[in-house]
């Protein structure tokens, strides 16, 4: 058996078992449905942006299947919602750091998938040149701080930059995205304290997928979950139904407010579903079929596709923001595939300014 | 048992010592689902979740309880995925690890296995590719195993296994799939001991881990050429065969130490300098080394060839010394 | 000014105002002094382990201020209470994890005082063969495995002895101690979560004195204090007086026994007061002095004398009690003094087997 | 100005730093209250606690806020205590300070000094005394200043400061107390220039930090013995001053370097393999290393001097060489 990727190897259903079926009821702050000022064309964007996210994946998906793109690829389908909703909430000079899973998290911040795509090629005209892939998208000039190929990586360094923020007095905010294996790393908790103790402007968002990796974040989680320990820490926490982006965008609207008031740091726990691998090359077998099959009838685009029809939007302007998404992104990949190659000479650049090694050498 | 993969080589050179000896287990994450590489496939039905436990993502954690373990007596195989996370773990390594054993003046016993598989492997970039293991060598207290085949990882690990020091063991990510042969019950192979790979009067060439496989293609091609290497795999760095290189350094005059790692500070430094010493400068025509740039590892294929060493690398440095 | 060890040398009151004052109140479980099964001969031997503990420290520091003990020396004089009302339940095979601060918690496992002071002197007698100092006592014969000098190290350790006991099958458990600042670093909620996870048998022990070096810890510390951090992460927790020794001791005692009934791990958490600097060189001098004078006033030695007399022991009872321990002490120093240096060669041993350095290369 | 000690020096040149640009701060344990070692004296008083900021005991989060820091424009001061703590923060610090620049094209700008004060220092045993500054030279991304006295020290921070790289900035925490020279404008002093200390034809001294004093010692005792030595120190490890090497090397033909630091794997077998190689072998009659033997450092005052490099030490190998 061919090792291909950061996948499981041994996908027989030992812990079939344990994956989280039944979840616990999500605890919402108000009915989203409710809201008022809520409008048509503001809730098409929100559409729009998850349209985007999940027809950038599913072509790099192809892509990557394809050959095209190198390395490993983690897709973030079936939580596009909390990217959307939270990124809606944001501004260009607002931070975010990101964790491995964050094409989502770049596409809502305002980065082009072309130059993302690039990236994901190795191509010279990605964001970082070629020289980060997936797993180190970045776009500083929209406030994207970076993917990051170590759990938990952007905890402390949102804390910072948040605290940067503050001596810079800026009314900016920073936002920290990680995934539910991400609480169970120190980093996590030292965070926590951390933006307490400062007041720091900085909301964290757990994306919790109800898993890490190949393992059911239930067996190896205890206690009483990522609100309580952000709370014992002096870190207030709400829970959230990560797949219904109203939810998301509304709960967003208010934390971010209230940081950027000067209120201190907040958490906003979400619940959502992996759809597919923990990477591209990873069937996730082991999950037991009914279980992915109802998170497929709970998975956020086509769940609000049926909210924004109640609402008047037809089917085919639906259906067109989904073309629009998928044109983009297949252009996307079309201008990566063409693009050229770093030159050598860039794998030496960037490196540091004094003692770095000339090329070549 | 015939041709086995590398990683299928551990996988049984790991079985075998959990069934001799059931105070050995494993610890780290997906391992009871048989590991991210396949290295403990199986593992889980046979031992149980007590002797394959899958933990949280905690790598402090996993290996301060490693430590604690083996002080109460267990033998643990602290599995870290790939090496860059053992940069979560350096405080338990580094300053517990590494030191208790001599601070408690030898009342502790570290017997613990550190695995760790590093280098470059399919484009992982930046935080995903580091051959670090030249730090260890200068750490005391530790051994450190960088075995470049599947025959020898498999007999290095069980003696990692049985050995009363705390082993670092660097499985080489790049040589997972490498075919080799592998005897129905694996022997330890003891650490120190240099494998000559291949004999000549012309240079030495020493390597170790994934870099290996090049020096022994480079090698062929010199001896196309009618110029025949020396060929010494270190297997492990610390202890390392200082005679056995520099025996062969007294035979052909020339050192070249090739690693993946970066040749600044690497642990081809210290080969050279000791060979050197060793030997006297004036009895050395050429001692040199091959390894990467100072720069972080790249994503882009092109970009991460160019860094890497390479066979055509090794020949021409080979040629330059003669 | 001369840096003569780990202690502040900006003693300027700056941070006055910061140190914890008024403390909030302690939670009993229960009022000690009512407590059943209580008799003279037991209560006699905590203040015993209690005068040992203070008989030493002060001895050792009269040898540190003699330039007789090299290093740094960190002294929990204020704190007795913990180390022996806890350690009274403890095997000798349960296994216990130290911190900095470990004279107390290595004489109450059961260590030699002399052979304690010996490797406080550096000498060829003392456990750790001069090897280690003070910062690393350890006598792995009374499962004392050990004294740290990183905070939080002993965590993670003692997690994983209570897990290989556990795996062997013992009903030993494994106690670990730590500070208040130990609780800020992200081992902490890690190991927290790890034992709650296994349901492992071991006791945390917080020393809360209020204070990690020259920082007084409300000032570092947000949130909701350790009980709930631990709680969080699903480890059960107690806050009790640190002062009071047999509040410490009935506790601990029924923590002990459900966690060797296999209950799971628990977390004591002891309020006490750190009487004396950092280090043994720190004069503390930021700290406001009625404070320090009120702690005086509830240190636990003269208060649990206090409880003794009025359940019958005499004064003089008492004063025998502490004499022989500060003879058993000064016995000790006279025989570390006159200890031999280790030879030099056992600077190479207990490195490791095999590629060990020569004596001499 | 005039005489100062090194621990003033350097309270001084991040004072001036911090005068002069209101984007420097400094964060770590205790810095409010001045530093573990009278290092950030007075300097909450002068620019409060938003820019002199006691942190909890979290070094992940001290090293990995200071970068994140400096991502938005500040120029934070990571202040560690003592050097064997940054184990604690080693991914803040390897897969994130020295990477992000790379990983991410150019984008980020991780201008973060970060202070590391180390080495054996009144027996302080095997967790509070370690060397490993060679590490950082074999890491890509980052400046490695190992300063040896208070003029240096000063002037080395000061660039430090001000230099858009990572730089790692290890304090000698055995000189701390050594007197020096400082002019009232500390200026900043170059990476990667060595200086010549004393110079002589009989071998070329090469070292840095704590052990340069000895060295220093050393060339004296020779110098009264009628042998006179170059001594060079090199203020910087990463970048070196290989080429003030390669040109005393060349008149002397004999190389020494001398470090406190585990003499295997040490960054002097960097120096000799370099050198080694640049002067071609047969061009030198000696280049040797002196360091400490692999061990952890040893508690008791006589052992902790038996395995620490000195003056005697120095002088013996020099003649060895000769
Ligand atoms: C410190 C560290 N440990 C392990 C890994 C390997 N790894 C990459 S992603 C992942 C799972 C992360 O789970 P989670 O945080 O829940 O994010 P998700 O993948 O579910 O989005 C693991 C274990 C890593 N990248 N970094
Ligand atoms: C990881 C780490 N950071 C910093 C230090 C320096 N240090 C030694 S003790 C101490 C204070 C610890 O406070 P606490 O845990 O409350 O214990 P206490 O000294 O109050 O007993 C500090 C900061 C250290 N030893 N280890
Ligand atoms: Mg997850
Ligand atoms: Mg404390």
């Amino acid at each position: 058996m061919a090792i291909t990727d950061f996948s499981p190897v041994d996908r027989a259903g030992a812990f079939e078992a344990s994956f989280p079926s039944p979840r616990k009821p999500h605890t919402h702050r108000r009915t989203s449905m409710t809201t008022s000022g809520d409008n048509l064309k503001r809730l098409l964007d929100l559409y729009r942006t998850m349209a985007r996210i999940r027809a950038f994946e599913e072509t790099a998906l192809e892509a990557h299947k394809a050959g095209d793109i190198p390395g490993p690829l983690h897709v973030s389908i079936g939580q596009e919602a909390v990217a959307a909703g939270l990124c809606a909430n944001l501004r260009p000079d607002d931070r975010l750091t990101s964790n491995h899973r964050g094409h989502g998290h770049a596409i809502g911040k305002g980065a082009e998938p072309a130059r993302m795509m690039a990236e994901l090629y190795g191509r010279a005209s990605g964001y970082c040149r070629g020289k980060g892939g997936s797993m180190h998208i970045a776009d500083f000039s929209v406030g994207m701080l970076g993917a990051n190929g170590v759990v938990a990586g952007g905890i402390p360094i949102a804390c910072g930059a948040a605290q940067g923020l503050k001596l810079l007095k800026s009314d900016a905010i920073a936002v920290c995205m990680f995934g539910d294996g991400a609480t169970n790393r120190g980093p996590f908790m030292e965070g926590m304290n951390w933006a307490a103790l400062y007041q720091l402007p900085v909301l964290f968002v757990c994306e919790d997928n109800g898993v890490a990796a190949f393992t059911a974040a239930e067996s190896v989680t205890a206690g009483q979950g990522v609100v309580a320990r952000a709370e014992s820490c002096g870190v207030p926490g709400v829970t959230v139904d990560g797949n219904d982006v109203l939810a998301i965008e509304e709960t967003a609207r208010d934390l971010v407010a209230s940081i950027r008031r000067g209120e201190g740091p907040r958490l906003l726990h979400a619940r959502t579903y992996r759809l597919l691998g923990h990477t591209s090359t990873d069937p996730a077998a082991w999950r037991r079929a009914e279980d992915v099959e109802a998170a497929r009838g709970r998975e956020p685009l086509t769940r609000f596709a049926k909210l924004l029809q109640e609402r008047g939007a037809t089917e085919d302007a639906l259906g067109a923001i989904r073309k629009q998404a998928m044109d983009e992104m297949v252009k996307a990949r079309e201008g990566a595939r063409a693009a050229p190659w770093p030159e050598t000479a860039v794998a030496f650049d960037d490196v540091q300014d004094v003692g770095a090694v000339a090329w070549a050498r | 048992m015939g041709a086995v993969t590398l990683v299928e080589a551990v996988r049984l050179a790991a079985l075998q010592e959990m069934r001799r000896d059931n105070r050995v287990w494993v610890l780290g994450e997906d391992v009871a689902r048989g590991g991210l590489w396949g290295q403990y496939k199986g593992f889980l039905d046979e031992f149980g979740p007590e002797r394959v436990v899958s933990t949280p993502i905690s790598e402090s954690t996993i290996m301060g309880a490693g430590l604690g373990a083996a002080l109460v007596g267990t033998r643990p195989i602290i599995e870290m995925r790939i090496f860059d996370f053992v940069m979560c773990a350096m405080d338990e390594l580094v300053n517990q690890i590494a030191k208790v054993r001599y601070m408690f003046g030898g009342q502790a016993k570290p017997a613990v296995v550190v695995r760790m598989p590093h280098g470059m492997w399919r484009n992982s970039a930046a935080q995903h590719s580091q051959m670090l293991e030249a730090w260890f060598a200068h750490l005391p207290g530790v051994v450190v195993v960088t075995p470049s085949n599947a025959a020898d990882a498999a007999g290095l690990l069980v003696q990692a296994i049985r050995s009363d020091d705390p082993v670092l063991f660097f499985d080489p990510k790049d040589l997972w799939q490498a075919p080799g042969e592998l005897a129905d019950e694996i022997a330890p192979i003891p650490f120190g001991k240099a494998r000559t790979v291949r004999t000549g009067d012309a240079a030495t060439l020493v390597s170790w881990s994934a870099a290996m496989p090049l020096v022994e293609k480079a090698a062929e091609t010199l001896a196309g050429e009618g110029i025949a290497v020396d060929v010494l795999d270190l297997r492990t760095i610390w202890p390392w065969d200082e005679d056995a290189v520099a025996a062969s350094v007294k035979k052909t005059g020339r050192l070249l130490v090739v690693h993946e790692a970066v040749e600044v500070g690497g642990f081809g430094a210290e080969v050279v300098a000791r060979i050197v010493d060793r030997a006297g400068p004036t009895n050395l025509k050429a001692a040199k080394r091959l390894g990467a740039p100072r720069i972080p590892i790249p994503f882009a294929p092109p970009l991460e060839a160019a860094v890497r060493v390479s066979a055509e690398k090794v020949v021409a440095a080979v040629k330059g010394m003669l």
